[in-house]
């Protein structure tokens, strides 16, 4: 090995462990590095440590391209007793939410054809304040709205490693329902086209 | 429950009983919320509802709301009166339809329909995961990281030596000393137009009064003081002085020398 | 190696672990009886994971009966490190630094009289801190003043042998550095001053 004849083999999961217990937010490969100095092989190091974590009540998690330690899921009945509830969110709130997640970057107006119902003003707001959602600049298109993506917080929370992870995201893109509508129908005219395949659909099921 | 209740008293049972939405305008996030509530009514795969089946549901239940609010309920009539629109539309023979065709309206709805409903079962599921704060946690009480900054002090050869230049470039007694300039004084002047007005009979130019050969700055400053000295030489009432126009030539003489002021007067009046 | 060969973790001891991780204060056994019902030995499972984490960078310590996790002490030092930023020395703690190599070694009031301005106390240490000026004893005159010299990292941070490098007053007129304020100066003090460094530089010599 290329490492310091004086250091333990270990020495780099013992100082990632280290780091990442004593950090109050999600670290960075770059972050760790920051810390660590020229360490050779962090993420390997830091996948190593994960699974070594796997079955504990402890786990080391990824969480878009940041790294933290939390209790296991099953835990969750020991621990979430004397703690309160996050927020709830409203119907319209996780509605929003998961059009953004899903969508992102999406226009306001983008959300209200979705909704086919105004967005009120507080519901972006609550999901910002959150930290789950924010301002990602403004769409080139007159007016230029202001644009919403979601956080790197918002992966931390829901417990997602990207936004790949999302909830069925494949199956939805793959149906064509992520798509604009226009370009979701024009998909639509022209399989009709080829062998009208809105009856087939009603036959195979 | 109470609110159950009126709910049903607001919107008159339709249909058979079991059909009927016991619930307000105000549990329904707009028109299309209502759409995709009654559309999952029809108990088969959002892909395969009957438009046609689903508009009269809507309509049937609009109708059948006999009071609404209409502030509430705008969205909801607007929504009513396309899709009335749209069955006749749809109703109407192939050939008489318009572009965009029915089909394709009826499209669009189902599609919008299925958007809505995905996004909601997506949240929903979001909100269903291990979320962290709630169902796992972070360590609860960290250490933190902390990183002291210090400074790296740093200044080059250069600097140094240019900061010394400066304190003792600064510092270094200021002497200002105000070189000579050749120049030709007020009284110089006065005594040299007074004499020479004194001994010329006719009018001459200012500047025939300069030494001669006086060029550039000392011209100027000889032109200058020749030009105050003048003024003062006329105030006492020892010159006289002409200028015919802006800009022209000034041209000066000894004080009452001789007639020529009154021909030029005379010159004046005839013109 | 033994780390990686960890044992599987049985409940209570997983639990144990996501309970002490997730509070917030350290825990008593009672604490955290109350927390995993009525397991039959939290003292022992608490030490036999304690024995488990001994070697990591993480470690299960007891503390008057109270137990929590805390980072190996010897990884105290990638938790609170110091970083080193590059920063610019101020016009005044240029100055400074340039009289006292001028002139040292000189006290306060008189490189205020040199700067004809005065020379704030946080200057000098600015100067000391980066390891440039040091006191070097006091001048025995009322007052006895401290007074200042360089330092050899003084030397080597500006490339010179010793402080007979530094250019004189010729060198810096030579080179404009002198940025007179008046030609006329120069006309008049000009030999005056030349003969007399000339002189002084022949003494040195």
């Amino acid at each position: 090995m290329s490492m310091d004849a004086r250091e333990e083999p270990d020495d780099l999961s013992r100082a990632l462990e280290a780091a990442l217990f004593a950090a109050t937010e999600p670290m960075s490969i770059a972050q760790l590095r920051q810390i660590l100095g020229d360490a050779p092989d962090i993420a390997g190091a830091l996948a190593a440590l994960a699974a070594d974590y796997a079955g504990r009540g402890v786990n080391l998690v990824e969480r878009g391209g940041r790294w933290h330690f939390q209790t296991a899921p099953d835990m969750a009945h020991l621990l979430r007793r004397d703690r309160q509830e996050p927020r709830k969110l409203s119907r319209a709130g996780m509605e929003t939410l998961a059009i953004i997640a899903y969508h992102e970057p999406v226009s306001r107006a983008e959300i209200e054809a979705i909704r086919g119902v105004q967005v009120g003003k507080g519901t972006i707001d609550v999901l910002m304040e959150a930290g789950w959602v924010r301002p990602a600049g403004r769409r080139e298109v007159p007016g230029r709205p202001l644009i919403y993506a979601t956080t790197p917080d918002f992966l931390t929370h829901f417990g997602l490693e990207s936004r790949r992870d999302l909830p069925g995201i494949d199956d939805l893109r793959a149906a064509g329902l992520l798509d604009p509508i226009d370009l979701a129908i024009d998909g639509l005219f022209e399989r009709e086209e080829g062998d009208s395949a809105l009856e087939n659909e009603g036959e195979d099921a | 429950m109470a609110g159950r209740e009126e709910a049903q008293d607001l919107f008159a049972p339709p249909r058979a009983a079991e059909d009927v939405l016991t619930l307000s305008f105000d549990s329904w996030e707009g028109p299309l919320d209502l759409l995709l509530t009654l559309a999952r009514g029809q108990k088969v795969d959002l892909k395969q509802i009957s438009i046609l089946a689903l508009v009269e549901q809507y309509l049937a239940f609009i109708s059948g709301a006999k009071a609404l609010k209409l502030e509430l309920a705008a969205d909801y009539l607007v929504m009513a009166a396309w899709l009335a629109y749209l069955k006749s539309a749809l109703l109407l023979p192939k050939a008489m339809q318009e572009e965009p065709s029915p089909e394709e309206l009826a499209l669009r709805l189902h599609l919008r329909l299925q958007r809505l409903s995905a996004m909601r079962d997506a949240g929903a599921r979001l909100l269903g995961r291990d979320r962290l704060g709630r169902d796992v946690f972070a360590r609860g009480a960290p250490e933190g990281l902390r990183v002291d900054k210090k400074a790296l002090w740093q200044a080059s050869l250069y600097d140094l030596v240019a900061a010394y230049g400066q304190v003792k470039a600064r510092t270094a007694p200021v002497v200002h000393i105000v070189s000579r300039r050749p120049v030709m004084s007020l009284d110089e002047a006065i005594v040299r137009v007074g004499r020479l007005v004194g001994v010329r009979l006719d009018w001459a130019r200012l500047e025939s009064f300069l030494p001669d050969g006086v060029v550039g700055a000392l011209g100027r400053s000889a032109l200058a003081s020749s030009f105050v000295a003048m003024l003062e030489l006329a105030r006492q009432g020892r010159v006289d002085i002409r200028q015919e126009g802006m800009f022209a030539p000034i041209f000066l003489r000894a004080s009452g020398a001789d007639g020529v002021e009154a021909g030029d007067m005379l010159e004046e009046a005839e013109a």
